[in-house]
């Protein structure tokens, strides 16, 4: 184990990312998915504070970056669950797969 | 191996196995407080990498915000104790390999760059500095993004009102007008 | 002569019929609009002809500049040759033509005027248009207005007919747009034609860039194999339309493939000539045969359309002058002698409704002046001599055995016979409809005392208008001749290289 | 001879008669249509026949020198090829306008009486008038496009007058075949047109002749030179134009057209199909003679025996119809053949021209004894209202007129001593005798049969039964015709009898230089025996009903009945367009169209919207599938561009 | 300062009506239909205001420009968002929130003003974002249509995916480059692989928002789902101003990398035109063609794009002004059967002409235009399109667009067959078109009949092209 740095955090982020792209195609679950956007852009986010303090310290850019995220992470969030909620009122499901009328 | 070499590596394990376990649990409640693990644990590397204003922003919008959205989310949608429903195993491998592709992919590529060794001295911004340049108009100012943000804000904020406070159905027959779809597999 | 004229009188005339509620005055207006057309084309083939014998040997006269764009740079750039006068004449006679004999159309009468005017404005735009994109441009406005007629106004499975004709056009369109662009860019940024003329297009780009034009216009004068258009086309539309598509549309084909793709790419045109040859006097001796089999009168026609535009082509691949005047004269009098056909078999079948050739006999007793007609454009579509079919195909052939090599010689033959195959079924559909006894759809009694009369007044001047025109080519054959040769000259002239 | 384009109203004046009666006969006209017309054409015989006058009376030196009378050019094809509207006036076209003429007028009186019952009567004349100033024009040409133009004119005449009874299925029928059984010819004559002007460099008779007739001219020698299937290529051109001759002139195998061409009215018959257009073939070739003669000696050959074989083969055919037209189409085929093979036979220049001279004149005598046939023909036809002999018998003495005018003509025929046939089949006879043998043993073989056939028509018609079946005819009928339906016949009566007395070598030769008679008794006598042969078997076969002909015709067996049938040769025709052309190549065609052409258009369209259907799966509605497809292709992309492209 | 609004003068306004749409609905107590004629007047004037006072420059360092090309290109945004005000003003009288849709369509198009005058990947990002978040909610907004919310969530949660991947990729360019202003990353890109693979994640997010195929897959789905108005704002404002910021990045930004996005381009094109066609060749809701048909669409612009900047801008400029009028136009008249008569297939569209001739001529002309048809302006756009993208001379690509416009040709016409041609015992009734839908209708078809025939309209934006790009 060498001492962490840009590549360990690099590695990680990666994965999170990936595994969030993995949970976004296979959760059934609107929520769920929901979940697993936010597992993606937190990976972002990581990737922006790694590359900011391990190659460009010298502007804040990336982390200024990662807090526009994150605030329209939240907002994202907000607008997703209120079509999620109106979904769930509608198909009384938050199932994805009942929501697959529209096709071909 | 130093203390923050191990704190370092507990933390990513702690935000990868619940990240992990996040995708895949079956109990949606369980599913959400990985997700919280994972956050945290985010939080955590930001402390790590000395970026505390970051971290506490990621704690309270995160941990705080979001996720205690999705939570009353799940209330709003879910019967307790059920169990999520299973994904078919045929999206499952086809989901993990073009994961993992990706994954590998980046990985080399992120490996093999030679990313510029910074010359400037590692320094942890001050609450102070982003402040200041949060608001500012000149350069590495970032007044007009936080402007935007705010409209977004707004614009959201209407949204969702608009969608999730829909009123009572006055006309029952707007569901029968719906479009009636002809199968077109002609 | 300002050439602006022949595109704002049917323009002008289009516009004004569209506010018009009354059927009978959209006619009159129409009616008026394309006989002033008429005027203005007549006028213009004497202008022109004074222009020259004052000594006047530019290519092309009366030329107009406007700018449209700059870049790239299109320009309405207008002018007229001998061929497009002749073009010009030939369109505005069928217009007068298929006015008239769109007379007794109820359906949406200002629709049909309107469109039929606008295709008429397409053919007029196309044929004085120096530019290659503004010609695009004509050429593709006539596209929307064939489909609409054929699809509104059309009989029998007009939709069909209707899409396959816009698709295969609009193929054609693909193609010429390619080669326009290509043009474009390696020969020195301009569409002008006559600045392409004087620009030295070098022998590879030229053998690229002929078959796409040569093919996409081709694809609208029915080039063998993309022809399966014409039949379904013409016997789909209404009887103008049939007018327009065979009269005017296919000649926009020939024009295209003649007066642009061979004019401007001399040495891609001397690459491909044996190959037009061979697809011409296929379409020549098969669009005969294939005739031969057809038992709908608008089939007949429509498949002989094949078979005599196969002689433009012919004349086109001969890369003789006299074989090229010779393509010129075909397109007119093709041109004319179909849109009268079709005007014909319009009254016919307004008369009988069927087009079977089965299903009619003896109609001379009934509707003497018709047949009169029909027997007239029947005997100048076998090439008789006096009647314009004779002089265009008699010129190809001349032109075409001036080629002294058994490749040439034998497809000249091959043309040749197709002479003989057009009298066969020529006189077999004249035999069945207009002699014999007399019948209509297995009716033999009592036909004498039918209600069917004899042409009406329009249609009979349309016939009349378009047997004048066959008269006038087929008797004294010099003065179209004359307005052709020399433009015919200057095409052979790029290959010759003076 | 100052100003000579008067001579232009000859061919005009029929053709406004046509304009004239076209347009307005119907309406306007009625029954004086006829009058119209015949007046034109008076006026237009008169000119010719004082043309015709001026020509021969005025020959210089001996020598009748052809002089171009008017020239316009109709259609420049390029410098030196043009179509010239002319008129050429030499030996041959003046007789031949004459001709023309002469019959035309004669037929145009004598359907004022045959067709006055007939609803189109104005139309009739209209096209009598079209026809004769296509013939007219076809004889004065100077331009062999030209003469290719009334030609095909000539044709169109003929194709409506034929059909004239146009709701008769059979004249439907006939005068499509006739008109596309010439074109076919035609399409021979286009191809040899085409070679010649393209080896003489010009379309011109005279210059084309000059040219293709000096043996040192350098253009002739590559012409002569340049072969295709070992033929050269003026040898090809002769054969090509006489091709188109042959059509015309209804030689074989080219002739199936004519006898079906009866169904035209019988006055048209007699102008068309037996004195004028039907020999445009011979004049065609006696207008190109010298290049026959002198450079394709070869295609001459040929000419000579197809008219042999022609003149034999419509004999044998002739003496077993029953149709009276049909046996006289027959026999004029038979007689155009005695004229082709007498030109055959002939050679260029001086005495060895004799063919040439006898085949002109036995034109000139033919066109009256033939028409003469015809309307008798038609006279008694208009009497019995039918056209088989089993209908008529017995008619002397109902019809004297036509009777004594109808012996002379099938004297003539028959080569009967001192009529015109006579002398003009002696010379005939004497050329081939001269020149080719085999040729002259058939013509004489032929001429007897010619003999016999004629006299078993005029025993039929005339003699045969005493008592016609038809009794209610003898009550109807008193007249036999009105004076205008006699006067013609008596006319060419005249002409039939003493036409043979005209010095035809003295005007017609082949260089234009007068011919020594050679008229030799002792060389008539074996022809004049034949004949008399012929005449008497028919008078014993025929003059009384006798079971004799049917015994003969059992005897003969086969080819009694092959010949009943004209040698098949309609069916076989039949069975080439019909099976062979239609089934093998019109079908095919009309398929390939339909299946092949128009299928690969469908096919596009239809392998488009397949594929559309077949793609559509992706478009599965789950978000899951399109987001995994995005990454997917995200991935590809950037490992393609990363790994494979750079 | 008087220079800060002048230069944001379209902005501002923009915002300016958004905040008037906010106290309308908060201090409004009466019906809110009654403020429709004067929320479109507000469109009108900031679209004509657009024209005036054009000035050019650069604010917030370097993360906001302007110059007159991009005023023009918002004036055809803003031309676009009052043509929806005024053709679905039946849907829009009828809805109960107006002034949120307005506020959200305002919003979103305060998002497309930034994103094409952005001047960082920051900037470039968040505006992104508002521009997209808003139209997910405005898809939402038939609340009780079950398709309006599948649409809405497929929207939502593709998009948010999809600028993850953005993200992602941006999260790359800046670890590799260390900096997010398109200025200096100019300078700095080059082609080394973990740059290609930034670049092509980042590339995906127009791809995306330009629904090219494979990322198209939602569109579709989303413009079925969605109401018209929305339908029609993704489909021609939000395509757009994509377009032109697309354009912007490849040539101002990655033009190092043009070989890289070059070939991309050429097989995305052709993937684009051909997928969407035969796609749309099936459809058989009106709403559903449109959207392949679209997809076909930016295929050709695609094929523009790999042409020259200069070149490629000015005609899909030139392209997406026209397109404006014709999809609108199409949109315009789907958009007032279907609220009339609730009638949204193709098939319920035969003998429209019989009963509803202007729509009919209006709804021809426009697909004529989407055709590509002379005398329509289609023609010359699509034309133009073909031009720019010969000039790097890849003609095949020129010849399998032509092809394909023939393809597009055949659905196009199977619309007007049915309205024209075909016989139908049940047509659409008599439709009784409003004021202001006849007038977007009016001013469609004369811009699809105008914008072509004159000539200096291209003239003008090709000399802004080169005064500003």
């Amino acid at each position: 184990m060498t001492s962490p740095g840009l590549e360990q955090i690099l590695f990680i982020s990666a994965a999170l990312f990936f595994i969030g792209m993995y949970g976004f195609f296979t959760r059934r679950n609107l929520i769920t998915m929901l979940m697993s956007i936010e597992l993606i852009l937190n990976s972002v986010n990581l990737n922006f504070i790694a590359f900011n303090k391990y190659v460009w310290p010298d502007k804040m850019d990336g982390l200024f970056f990662t807090l526009f995220i994150i605030a329209i992470a939240a907002a994202e969030a907000a607008v997703a669950i209120a079509i999620i909620i109106n979904l769930y009122r509608s198909h009384q499901s938050v199932d994805v797969e009942s929501a697959e009328n529209l096709k071909y | 191996m130093t203390g923050s070499t191990i704190i370092f590596y507990l933390l990513a394990a702690l935000t990868l196995v619940s990240g992990v376990l996040s995708v895949t649990t079956r109990h949606i409640f369980r599913a959400a407080i990985y997700l919280l693990f994972t956050l945290i644990g985010i939080a955590g590397i930001y402390f790590w990498m000395q970026y505390e204003f970051i971290a506490a922003v990621q704690i309270v919008v995160y941990a705080g915000g979001i996720a205690v959205l999705i939570i009353f989310s799940i209330f709003l949608t879910q019967q307790a104790g059920e169990k999520l429903p299973k994904q078919k195993m045929e999206r499952k491998i086809f989901s993990a390999l073009a994961v993992f592709c990706g994954f590998a992919l980046t990985m080399v590529q992120v490996l093999q760059h030679e990313f510029p060794v910074s010359v400037a001295p590692v320094t942890s911004p001050s609450v102070n500095d982003i402040g200041r340049q949060m608001l500012n108009v000149e350069e590495s100012g970032f007044a007009l993004p936080f402007e935007v943000i705010s409209m977004l804000l707004l614009a959201a904020m209407v949204g969702c009102i608009v969608i999730a406070m829909r009123e009572k159905r006055e006309n029952l027959n707007t569901e029968q007008k719906n479009i009636k779809r002809i199968p077109n597999d002609t | 002569m300002n050439l602006l004229l022949l595109l704002c009188i049917p323009l002008i005339t289009s516009l004004a019929i569209l506010p018009v509620r009354s059927r009978a005055m959209v006619r009159w207006i129409s009616l008026f609009g394309s006989v002033a057309q008429l005027a203005a084309a007549v006028f213009l083939f004497f202008a022109y002809n004074q222009e020259r014998d004052t000594g006047n040997t530019a290519v092309v006269l009366f030329e107009d500049h406007f700018k449209f764009i700059s870049n790239p740079e299109i320009n309405f750039h207008f002018g007229v040759d001998g061929i497009a006068v002749a073009m010009i004449l030939l369109t505005s006679f069928v217009l007068v033509a298929g006015v008239l004999v769109s007379w007794k159309i109820e359906k949406m009468t200002r629709e049909f005027y309107f469109l039929l005017l606008l295709l008429a404005l397409g053919a007029f735009g196309f044929f004085i248009s120096l530019d290659l994109f503004v010609l695009f441009f004509f050429l593709e406005i006539s596209v929307i207005p064939k489909y609409l007629l054929i699809g509104i106004w059309g009989s029998g499975k007009k939709e069909y007919a209707a899409n396959k004709l816009a698709l295969m056009l609009m193929g054609g369109s693909a193609l010429i747009l390619v080669g326009i662009l290509l043009l474009y860019f390696n020969a020195g940024h301009t569409f002008d034609v006559l600045q392409l003329s004087h620009t030295n297009i070098n022998g590879q780009l030229q053998k690229t860039v002929f078959p796409l034009l040569f093919i996409g216009f081709g694809v609208f004068t029915a080039l063998f194999p993309f022809h399966t258009w014409v039949p379904d086309g013409h016997s789909s539309a209404p009887t103008a339309g049939s007018m327009f598509l065979a009269g005017i549309s296919m000649k926009l084909g020939g024009y295209g493939c003649l007066r642009i793709a061979t004019f401007l790419l001399p040495e891609g045109a001397r690459e491909y000539a044996n190959i037009i040859i061979i697809l011409s006097a296929i379409a020549i001796l098969y669009g005969a045969f294939a005739t031969m089999m057809q038992k709908d009168l608008k089939y007949i026609n429509a498949y002989s359309s094949v078979s005599h535009v196969g002689f433009s082509l012919l004349g086109i691949g001969m890369l003789t002058q006299t074989a090229f005047t010779g393509a010129l004269l075909q397109m007119v009098s093709h041109g004319v002698m179909t849109a009268l056909f079709f005007a014909v078999i319009g009254i016919i079948y307004d008369r009988t409704h069927t087009r079977q050739v089965n299903e009619m006999g003896g109609l001379m007793k009934l509707l003497p002046f018709t047949m009169t007609a029909f027997f007239i454009v029947g005997l100048c579509s076998l090439g008789l001599p006096g009647l314009s079919g004779f002089v265009a195909e008699m010129t190809v052939f001349v032109g075409s055995w001036e080629n002294a090599d058994a490749f040439h010689r034998i497809a000249t033959i091959a043309a040749c016979v197709s002479i003989v195959v057009t009298a066969v079924y020529i006189l077999r559909a004249i035999g069945k409809v207009a002699m014999g006894p007399l019948f209509v759809n297995n009716i033999t009694k009592g036909m004498e005392s039918n209600s069917m009369k004899d042409a009406t007044w329009n249609e009979k001047l349309a016939l009349i208008i378009l047997i004048g025109g066959i008269l006038a080519i087929g008797i004294m054959p010099e003065w179209l001749n004359k307005l052709l040769k020399p433009s015919a000259e200057m095409i052979m002239n790029r290959f010759t290289g003076n | 001879m100052n100003n000579l384009s008067y001579i232009a109203l000859i061919p005009l004046l029929p053709l406004a008669g046509f304009v004239l009666l076209g347009l307005l006969g119907k309406k306007y006209f009625g029954k004086a249509a006829g009058i119209i017309g015949t007046l034109f054409l008076f006026i237009s015989a008169a000119l010719a026949f004082y043309t015709a006058y001026q020509y021969f009376s005025s020959g210089f030196n001996g020598v009748y020198q052809p002089v171009i009378a008017f020239k316009y050019t109709w259609l420049q094809f390029s410098e030196n090829l043009s179509i010239d509207m002319g008129l050429y006036l030499d030996s041959i076209s003046m007789m031949m306008i004459v001709v023309v003429t002469l019959i035309s007028l004669m037929v145009h009186i004598y359907s004022l009486g045959y067709m006055k019952r007939e609803e189109r009567f104005s139309t009739y004349y209209a096209y009598l008038g079209l026809f004769t100033f296509s013939m007219l024009g076809l004889v004065l040409s100077s331009n062999i496009f030209q003469i290719y133009m009334f030609w095909e004119l000539v044709g169109v005449s003929s194709y409506l007058l034929i059909g004239f009874y146009y709701d008769k299925p059979s004249a439907v029928a006939a005068c499509k075949k006739a008109f596309i059984v010439t074109r076919f010819a035609d399409l021979g004559f286009l191809i040899g047109i085409l070679v010649l002007s393209y080896v003489s460099g010009s379309l011109d008779f005279n210059t084309m002749i000059q040219t293709l007739t000096q043996p040192e001219s350098s253009t002739l020698k590559t012409a002569v030179a340049s072969s295709f299937l070992g033929v050269s290529a003026v040898t090809w051109g002769g054969l090509l134009i006489f091709m188109g001759g042959a059509g015309k002139s209804a030689m074989f195998p080219l002739h199936i057209w004519l006898p079906d061409a009866m169904e035209g009215p019988t006055p048209v018959s007699a102008l068309i199909h037996a004195a004028t257009m039907v020999v445009a073939g011979v004049y065609l070739v006696a207008r190109l003679f010298p290049i026959f003669a002198i450079t394709t000696p070869v295609v001459l050959e040929v000419i000579g025996w197809v008219g042999a074989i022609s003149a034999v083969i419509a004999a044998i055919i002739a003496c077993t119809q029953t149709d009276i037209k049909r046996v006289l189409a027959y026999s004029t085929m038979s007689q155009i053949g005695f004229m082709m093979f007498a030109l055959g036979v002939s050679k260029y220049g001086g005495e060895a021209g004799l063919g040439f001279t006898a085949s002109m004149f036995h034109l000139f005598t033919h066109a009256m004894f033939k028409a003469l046939l015809f309307l008798g023909a038609g006279a008694v036809i208009h009497y019995v209202h039918s056209n088989e002999m089993k209908d008529m018998g017995g008619l002397r003495k109902s019809m004297p007129i036509t009777h004594i005018t109808f012996l002379i003509a099938c004297l003539a025929i028959a080569g009967f001593p001192f009529l015109s046939g006579f002398f003009s089949k002696e010379e005939i006879l004497l050329a081939a005798y001269q020149h080719n043998a085999a040729i002259y043993w058939i013509a004489l073989f032929t001429s007897g049969l010619t003999a016999f056939y004629m006299f078993r028509l005029y025993f039929s018609i005339f003699w045969n039964r005493e008592h016609l079946a038809h009794s209610e005819i003898q009550t109807y009928k008193k007249s036999e015709g009105p004076f205008v339906m006699m006067l013609p016949l008596i006319i060419l009566a005249i002409g039939a009898a003493a036409a043979g007395y005209i010095p035809f070598g003295k005007y017609v030769s082949t260089d234009g230089r007068p011919l020594e008679s050679h008229f030799d008794l002792s060389f008539s006598i074996l022809p004049v025996v034949l004949g008399i042969a012929g005449i008497v078997s028919a008078w014993i076969m025929y003059k009384k009903q006798n079971p004799l002909p049917d015994k003969l015709s059992s005897s003969f067996g086969a080819l009694y009945k092959a010949s009943y049938h004209k040698f098949y040769i309609d069916e076989i025709y039949l069975f080439i367009t019909k099976k062979v052309i239609f089934n093998l190549i019109g079908r095919p065609a009309a398929w390939f169209d339909k299946n092949v052409v128009d299928g690969m258009v469908n096919l596009t369209g239809n392998a488009t919207q397949w594929l559309s259907g077949r793609i559509k799966k992706f478009q599965s509605g789950k978000l899951q599938s399109y987001t995994l497809l995005y990454l997917m292709a995200a991935v590809v992309m950037a490992a393609i561009i990363i790994y494979v492209w750079k | 300062m008087s220079d800060f609004f002048l230069i944001m003068k379209q902005e501002l306004a923009v915002t300016a009506i958004i905040f008037f749409l906010l106290i309308v609905k908060i201090a409004g107590k009466s019906k809110n239909v009654e403020w429709l004629p004067w929320i479109q007047l507000l469109l009108l004037l900031n679209f004509i205001g657009g024209f005036f006072f054009i000035q050019s420059g650069t604010l917030f360092a370097d993360m906001y420009h302007t110059n007159g090309l991009l005023a023009f290109q918002k004036n055809i945004l803003s031309l676009g968002v009052y043509l929806i005000s005024l053709l679905c003003s039946d849907w829009l009288k009828k809805s109960e929130h107006l002034p949120e849709f307005f506020l959200l369509m305002c919003s979103s198009l305060l998002g497309m003003f930034l994103l094409i005058s952005s001047g960082n990947l920051l900037m470039f990002y968040l505006s992104l974002e508002l521009a997209s978040i808003p139209v997910a909610a405005m898809a939402n907004f038939d609340l009780h249509k079950k398709s309006a919310s599948e649409g809405a969530m497929k929207l939502i949660f593709i998009s948010a995916f999809a600028s993850a991947v953005l993200l992602f990729g941006i999260s790359l360019i800046y670890g590799a480059t260390g900096t997010i202003s398109f200025d200096s990353l100019a300078q700095v890109v080059t082609d080394n692989p973990l740059q290609i693979l930034a670049f092509v994640f980042f590339f995906t997010a127009f791809t995306f928002k330009l629904s090219v195929v494979p990322f198209h897959l939602w569109t579709a789905d989303v413009y079925e789902g969605a109401p018209i108005a929305t339908t029609s704002y993704l489909s021609v404002i939000s395509k757009g101003a994509v377009a032109f910021i697309f354009i912007t990045v490849l040539y101002k930004v990655f033009a190092p990398l043009e070989t890289v996005w070059y070939w991309m381009l050429v097989v995305l094109s052709v993937l684009t035109m051909l997928i969407g066609n035969l796609f749309a060749l099936r459809q058989q809701n009106i709403k559903r063609f449109l959207a392949f048909s679209s997809i076909a669409q930016v295929g050709f612009i695609l094929v523009a794009i790999t042409g020259t900047g200069v070149d490629s801008m000015a005609s899909v400029t030139y392209f997406i002004l026209i397109y404006v009028f014709s999809n609108l136009a199409a949109f315009g008249v789907a958009a007032i059967i279907s609220e009339k008569t609730g009638k949204e297939n193709i098939d319920e569209y035969k003998g429209l002409y019989k009963t509803n001739p202007f729509l009919s001529w209006m709804l021809a002309i426009a697909l004529f235009s989407l055709a590509g048809i002379p005398p329509t302006a289609g023609f010359f756009g699509k034309l133009f399109l073909l031009t720019a993208g010969s000039v790097k001379g890849n003609f095949w690509l020129i010849l399998i667009a032509g092809l394909n416009m023939v393809i597009s040709l055949f659905y196009y016409l199977k619309i007007v067959r049915a309205v024209f041609m075909d016989k139908n015992e049940n047509p659409v009734e008599k439709v009784l078109v409003n004021g202001y839908a006849k007038m977007g209708l009016v001013i469609c078809a004369a811009g699809i009949i105008l914008a072509g025939l004159i000539g200096p309209l291209y003239d003008y934006i090709r000399e802004l092209i080169t005064i500003f790009f």
